[in-house]
């Protein structure tokens, strides 16, 4: 196999998301591919949790709808897992034998065939290494020899974790996880391999999280205020930047609300430095009020999303696309804004930086819709496509030459020269309220039309700005799907495999949202007879969004949309592209 | 450029002034043009911050980087742009019901971070701007448009709440009295830290000219009996029922401010990391 | 002429306002229409202000795109309302001959053949009533003569306004007001007058604004807890309820900010009393996350948004309809609510009964549209219409027969069994996480997929309502014009202003915008070939709207939006009528 | 009906309790369970209404109308609810965060107004739900997931702050001690009046075990030699900083609650206005 997925399933104690990480470490290490779900139950320490991985070298851009090999240290908590943990036909499952669930009251399919093995990794942590924290790392060891992942690697893994801090600890997981390669040599005959023939490069790649991504990428792009108040999926992005930027010469702070925490974004930029903030769905939604003044005042701005399941506290831990809406016209009145859509984990750091690009260019706030699955999920990444794209800007100041200085001057492309405090004869008023070129307040009708119509000139400028479209498959396909943010993954594989099937199809999937970037969709849809918008809410708000803005959908577009928590299984786009697919 | 002695015309802007004739407010804004002009503060180099009230109007009324932003906001705004530009004077501004009622989250803790701002509360123990509703420091039983048969609320003591939560410079002027107030602004601009300047400014229109008069009735100048920088004294002060005392309250140094906390982290932090460039970075990731 | 549009421009101090109420008051006594704006500078006390009175026997829907009758203070503050105040050809003009200004900069347009009267307004009433501030009732005293409005009844209006409490002030008053009228007579020919020539019915009319009718209407349809922030222009509302709702035995309380207000509601509704709040577009904004908890908890709920102009603080005096994408989408996740737009002043009160009938009925936040054009005006009343519609409910509640208790149950039509405290047995678990039937939290996407099919099958329902469009003009007609809301009155004037002209139109004006009642717009456009959607929205947001959500639209829809501050005119309905109409 | 002997069990629910094994808040929901049971308040009659959080599930956890709100918006909701039906018994509860943090304004609007509620704070000056960033009760230095550099704020004085807003009930529990809380949770329910009952419960996984120790080695129970009715007295206790007070800090009668107040002011609207029905009120228009 070139493609692998395995899951580890059992109790937060058990150690699951570390072993996790130091398979895709080791992955990474060796230049492969390997592309990692995390997922917990609503307990904070000691529930359910469980670690998903694929490996492979080719790209990987799902979490791989079927898993081929699963260890469970505890049937009870795989059962909370069966919405997202389905076995491909004749996967292999080792299960701790400690657990003492009889077989027929095992949670696992029997038409599957799955090989069930059972493993006393428990017992030889505890009385082999005489440390039952072990029995993860006896497990890694057991994982690593059954799909000859790099054992090197994970060592190298290993102790970079401890390192110097506790070389002990390093010892007693290396040789727990030399007890697991033995056991399977002791113990399984030859033919239970599912052999990982995947070749990794010598290209080590980097690990990152979307959170992370999204964070780092804001800090390549000079941002120096950042500040946030807690939230799940989003907070990792409020504790990266709290341990990073100070070195870069910038400030985190936590304040008291996500209210606070957007105005003193909005009270940086302003000032002059480049500010964001970051939440979810709730946060996001008591940010509304304060979006509205960096869009009318036309300040520089950058919100992250990270969204989450809605309604409400909906599902905090799992994701969905269903804060469309919200990001479009959750404001009160018209106000220019952009949205963009990172799709996968490296494009959370460039959109991160197109973010700061777009808003200082064009002083326009620019919210980025991430998602749980995005933002929580690691994947391996190319260390030379990250800094590839090039659009680090700076603010961009006006030119003071002594005569009357107009804030808010009607220009042609809707961009008016910015001061900043310290340039002498740049005082102006700026306000929430509509305003005249100089920023004094009005309530002329005409006047808030003009200075409307000069807000959205902006807008049709960013429309035209390039490279915000990704075309997947085939180019003469007569069937499209449409999709957005970290759907793609999924669409993008299923597109492939409907190629090798002989259907003909192909993907558009837009990273700028708001304002849509037409004229390049109007390219990528010609031709094109019929097509589905593909996403993850159940209110179909992306296809509702398109019918709304977008004038060159063809006569018959369907939409296939569903809520979040499950992500989109590679099987359902397929399953839509041959409804609807010519053969090739 | 050689320095020119500003005066406080230099702090006047063009934009129309709308507040109601006799409104208690013109006394602060011409208390915050002669401090700004006393304190030789550049134009640009002054943020003044307000949120949304008649008061916060004031935002727009003086020769600087004025910001109008919204309701309840102005702290938060304030803070970031201080936080940004620590080397620029930030005056925050707004009403009670801006300050003291929506606002009322970030009053507590832009305090307790000590953020470096001078804070211009116009209390009018009103919604001016709205029409006379009720605000959190409106007077037990007054009839307002919203407390049609009397407020049923005790109102809020502004002074006292920000001794308790540690503010580092509590002062209260009156708008009838602009020297006076204008001594305010300049001790509490000076002041590094957190500086609220409580200023009793009369709306004339909802609660009528009579309320100068209670002030000028009722109102007791701090003199030297009173240590500012003792807090039991402070408390006693705030705690005044009758009386309404001007002056400053309470003030101690040595808090370090919210930007000062940040530079000495960012100082740390290249200590401890030094980090070159954002790939240097990239070892994180590996 | 039978339809006189009149207005009154001077600053606070005119007490240009009163006179205007008065004559409203007049008006409603004699069983007359009448119509009236108030227009304010941004000063409180002293600024400019203006009235601007429409009187008829006829119905009257709008403003009326231009003033026959001007009466100037202060041609200094008539300049600050020449985006709103167009005189009619041929015109009358009296100007207070106190002001100075000479003639060739008076701002009225010279081409207009006004006719230009000075009046000593200000020198009758120090001279000879020796109060001046009883200038404006010299100018009533005028208007009166001139327009051959109902004396008697101005006279009782001034009288019933004093009252008991000073029948002095009232006498100075009528003293004044026969001033006015003597002036008239001692000075003008007698041709000047423009006769009103309505005939009043004995049937005398109520007075209301829109914010007191939705007040009322939700004090009629059994609103217990009221809970707001004061907000232009939605104080009233809180006003209003302050001051009658404790009589009948319910509360309001001005809450520290617009979160607590809605949060409040949403705790005495839980609690089982009826519950409203009520802001405009920056406070609304603040109440959207609260807003999704009413929604997946299906807590009945009502919030008045009266829209002012945005984004941000905007122009809070004045009116745009531009938050409807905010009331449709800006709460994160798909939340079920309802959307319901009133569309004059009468409207406002049968909307806040229906708000409530929904939101009790289905378990639901319903969201009222109204905005500062009908909030802020004042219109007469046929009393014997409020009350007409029958649909006050009050809280449905569970029949509990000692089974186990689904507070969330899944049945038919989505609307499950509801207990409040109080009830034995019927206690559970209310949140905003996604919850199993009992109410208990879930993770589960299977279930968020079952549940907001649930929460959506309401919507169904709703859509299935009866009586939520409101359709003129020509039934056969090939030409629709879509709008909602404050538009309602310019469309339905200019509607019967096209069908004088000989042209085929019919208006469409739904009050229920969501769900949208698809089945009844499908029979409402059928047969219609084009159609045009008109709002005051610079981003067209209800042309985007139905786009969006309705698969009716004819293939040949065009826009015509504007952003807000300026009502919309007849004249400009019109034009659109012209340019898209056939011939009858 | 006849009345049935309610004990603790009676009020537990099936809702599955997903806090970490050792979480101090599992005493608190023991307490409550208790201090129902003494009370003898029929299920049906509680009201339990919590923010979000660790601590905030407690309002799923009761058997009564349990309510897990939104975040920091469990005071405003309860007293809308309490408001409704000031028959019945409103506890509200959360967290540090909840309360302190983001529904600031509440907690001191809500105070002022004195609503009848009885707010249980699980204060383990952490945020635990989020895994682990800075609280406004975290001390300051003390490393987290947000400031792993340390706090650079100074904590909030949450006793302190209720007693300068005039609380008419505050009390300190520890969630070590069910019994102790339990009766201050029966104290605050019997108080006619907002009682705040703060309560040190650790959270054992991102501040770890030993704070249950730091509360056993540093609480003082405040004996008869405290008087809780005196302002001062009260005040000294709030300002400890070595020991942890425990017990009724503070507790005044006789301050109208916010749900009398509206039913006094519907009482005088009958009498002034005396409407039957709406239609009545149609002579207002005319
Ligand atoms: C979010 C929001 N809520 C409400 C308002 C309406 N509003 C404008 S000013 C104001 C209060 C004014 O009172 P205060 O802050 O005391 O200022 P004053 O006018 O008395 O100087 C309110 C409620 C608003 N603009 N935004
Ligand atoms: C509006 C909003 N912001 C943020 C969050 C995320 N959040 C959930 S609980 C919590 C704080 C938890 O701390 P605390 O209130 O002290 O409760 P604990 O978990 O410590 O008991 C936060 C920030 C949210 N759910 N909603
Ligand atoms: S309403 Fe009051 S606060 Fe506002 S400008 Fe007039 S007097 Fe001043
Ligand atoms: S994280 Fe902390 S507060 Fe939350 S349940 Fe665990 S121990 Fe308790
Ligand atoms: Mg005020
Ligand atoms: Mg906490």
């Amino acid at each position: 196999m070139r493609d692998v997925t395995l899951a580890i399933a059992g109790s937060g104690g058990d150690g699951v998301i570390t072993a996790g990480d130091f398979i895709v470490q080791a992955a990474a290490r060796k230049g492969l591919n390997a592309f990692m779900l995390k997922s917990y139950g609503p307990q904070i320490r000691g529930g359910e949790s469980s670690a998903r991985i694929r490996i492979s070298d080719r790209p990987l851009y799902s979490q791989g709808d079927f898993v081929d090999f699963l260890v469970v240290f505890s049937w009870k908590d795989l059962a909370r897992f069966l919405d997202e943990i389905k076995l491909r036909k004749g996967a292999v499952v080792l299960y701790d034998e400690a657990d003492k669930t009889p077989p027929e009251e095992f949670p696992i399919d029997a038409e599957l065939g799955a090989e069930l093995i059972p493993v006393p990794f428990k017992k030889m942590a505890a009385e082999e290494i005489k440390v039952p924290l072990t029995k993860n790392m006896v497990a890694l060891g057991v994982i690593a020899e059954l799909l000859h992942l790099p054992l090197d690697a994970i060592k190298d893994a290993v102790i970079k974790k401890f390192g110097k801090r506790k070389p002990e600890a390093a010892e007693v997981n290396i040789h727990a996880i030399d007890l697991g390669k033995k056991w399977v040599n002791d113990n399984l005959p030859k033919g239970t391999q599912i052999v990982l023939e995947a070749e990794g490069t010598d290209e080590p790649k980097l690990v990152m999280t979307g959170d992370d991504a999204v964070a780092f990428g804001a800090l390549h792009a000079g941002v120096k205020v950042f500040a946030g108040y807690p939230i799940t999926p989003a907070s990792p992005i409020l504790e990266f930047l709290s341990k990073w930027l100070p070195n870069f010469g910038g400030t985190v702070v936590q304040t008291e609300d996500e209210i606070a925490a957007i105005s003193y974004a909005i009270g940086a930029s302003w000032a002059g430095r480049q500010a964001m903030t970051a939440s979810s769905g709730p946060g996001i939604a008591l940010k509304q009020e304060a979006l509205g003044l960096a869009g009318i005042a036309e300040i520089p701005l950058v919100v992250v999303n990270v969204q989450r399941v809605g309604p409400s506290t909906g599902i905090p831990s799992k994701s969905e696309q269903a804060d469309l809406y919200q990001a479009v016209g959750g404001t009160p009145g018209d106000i220019p804004r952009v949205v963009l859509a990172p799709s996968d984990v490296e494009d959370n750091f460039q959109v991160a930086i197109e973010a700061f690009y777009l808003a200082e260019k064009y002083q326009i706030p620019v919210i980025i819709l991430s998602d749980q699955f995005l933002g929580e999920r690691s994947e391996t990444i190319d260390e030379k496509v990250l800094f590839a794209r090039k659009r680090v800007i700076s603010r961009q100041l006006a030119k003071l030459n002594g005569g009357e200085y107009k804030r808010y001057k009607l220009t042609d492309t809707g961009v008016s020269p910015m001061t900043i405090p310290g340039m002498r004869g740049g005082q102006y008023i700026t306000s929430g309220l509509e305003h005249l070129e100089d920023g004094r307040p009005t309530s002329s009708g005409t006047i808030h039309q003009v200075m409307s119509e000069k807000r959205a000139r902006k807008l049709h400028l960013i429309a035209e700005e390039s490279g915000f479209v990704r075309t997947y498959g085939d180019p003469e396909a007569e069937l499209a799907i449409l999709a957005w943010g970290s759907s793609k993954g999924a669409v993008r594989e299923a597109v492939e495999a409907a190629a090798e099937q002989g259907l003909k199809v192909k993907a558009i999937v837009p990273q700028l949202i708001y304002p849509l970037p037409e004229k390049v969709l109007d390219e990528a849809l010609q031709g094109v007879k019929r097509a589905v918008v593909i996403e993850l809410s159940y209110g179909a708000q992306f296809y509702r969004f398109l019918r709304a803005y977008y004038d060159g959908l063809p006569a018959e577009t369907y939409s296939y949309a569903r809520g979040g928590a499950n992500p989109l299984l590679v099987s359902e786009v397929l399953e839509q592209i041959q409804k609807y697919a010519q053969e090739a | 450029m050689e320095p020119v002695k500003l005066t406080a015309k230099d702090y006047k802007t063009s934009v129309p002034i709308v507040w109601c004739p006799g409104c208690g407010d013109f006394g602060v804004l011409n208390a915050m043009h002669q401090a700004a002009a006393e304190l030789a503060i550049p134009p640009e180099n002054l943020m003044v911050v307000s949120g949304i009230g008649c008061s916060s109007r004031i935002g727009g009324y003086v020769n600087a980087f004025g910001f109008n932003t919204i309701h309840g906001r102005a702290l938060p705004i304030a803070s970031g742009a201080k936080l940004a530009r620590p080397e620029m004077t930030v005056w925050a501004a707004g009403g009670d019901g801006d300050g003291y009622s929506i606002g009322t989250n970030h009053f507590v803790h832009t305090i307790r971070r000590n953020s470096d701002l001078t804070y211009i509360v116009m209390d009018n123990n009103i919604y001016g701007l709205t029409k006379g509703q009720v605000s959190p420091t409106t007077p037990h039983g007054d009839v307002t448009k919203s407390t049609p048969m009397g407020n049923p609320d005790r109102p809020l003591n502004p002074l006292a709440l920000a001794l308790e939560l540690g503010a580092t410079f509590i002062a209260q002027g009156f708008s009838g009295n602009v020297k006076h107030l204008r001594d305010l602004i300049v001790q509490g601009t000076r002041h590094k830290g957190f500086a609220l300047i409580n200023v009793k400014s009369p709306c004339v229109t909802f609660r009528g000219r009579q309320e100068f008069t209670v002030v000028r009735e009722h109102g007791v100048y701090l003199d030297e009996s009173h240590d500012p920088s003792d807090w039991n004294q402070a408390h006693e002060v705030t705690q005044w029922s009758e009386k309404i005392p001007l002056g400053v309250i309470y003030k101690i140094e040595g808090v370090p401010t919210l930007d000062q906390v940040a530079a000495d982290l960012q100082e740390k932090a290249r200590e401890k990391q030094h980090f070159e460039s954002t790939k240097d970075l990239l070892r994180i990731f590996h």
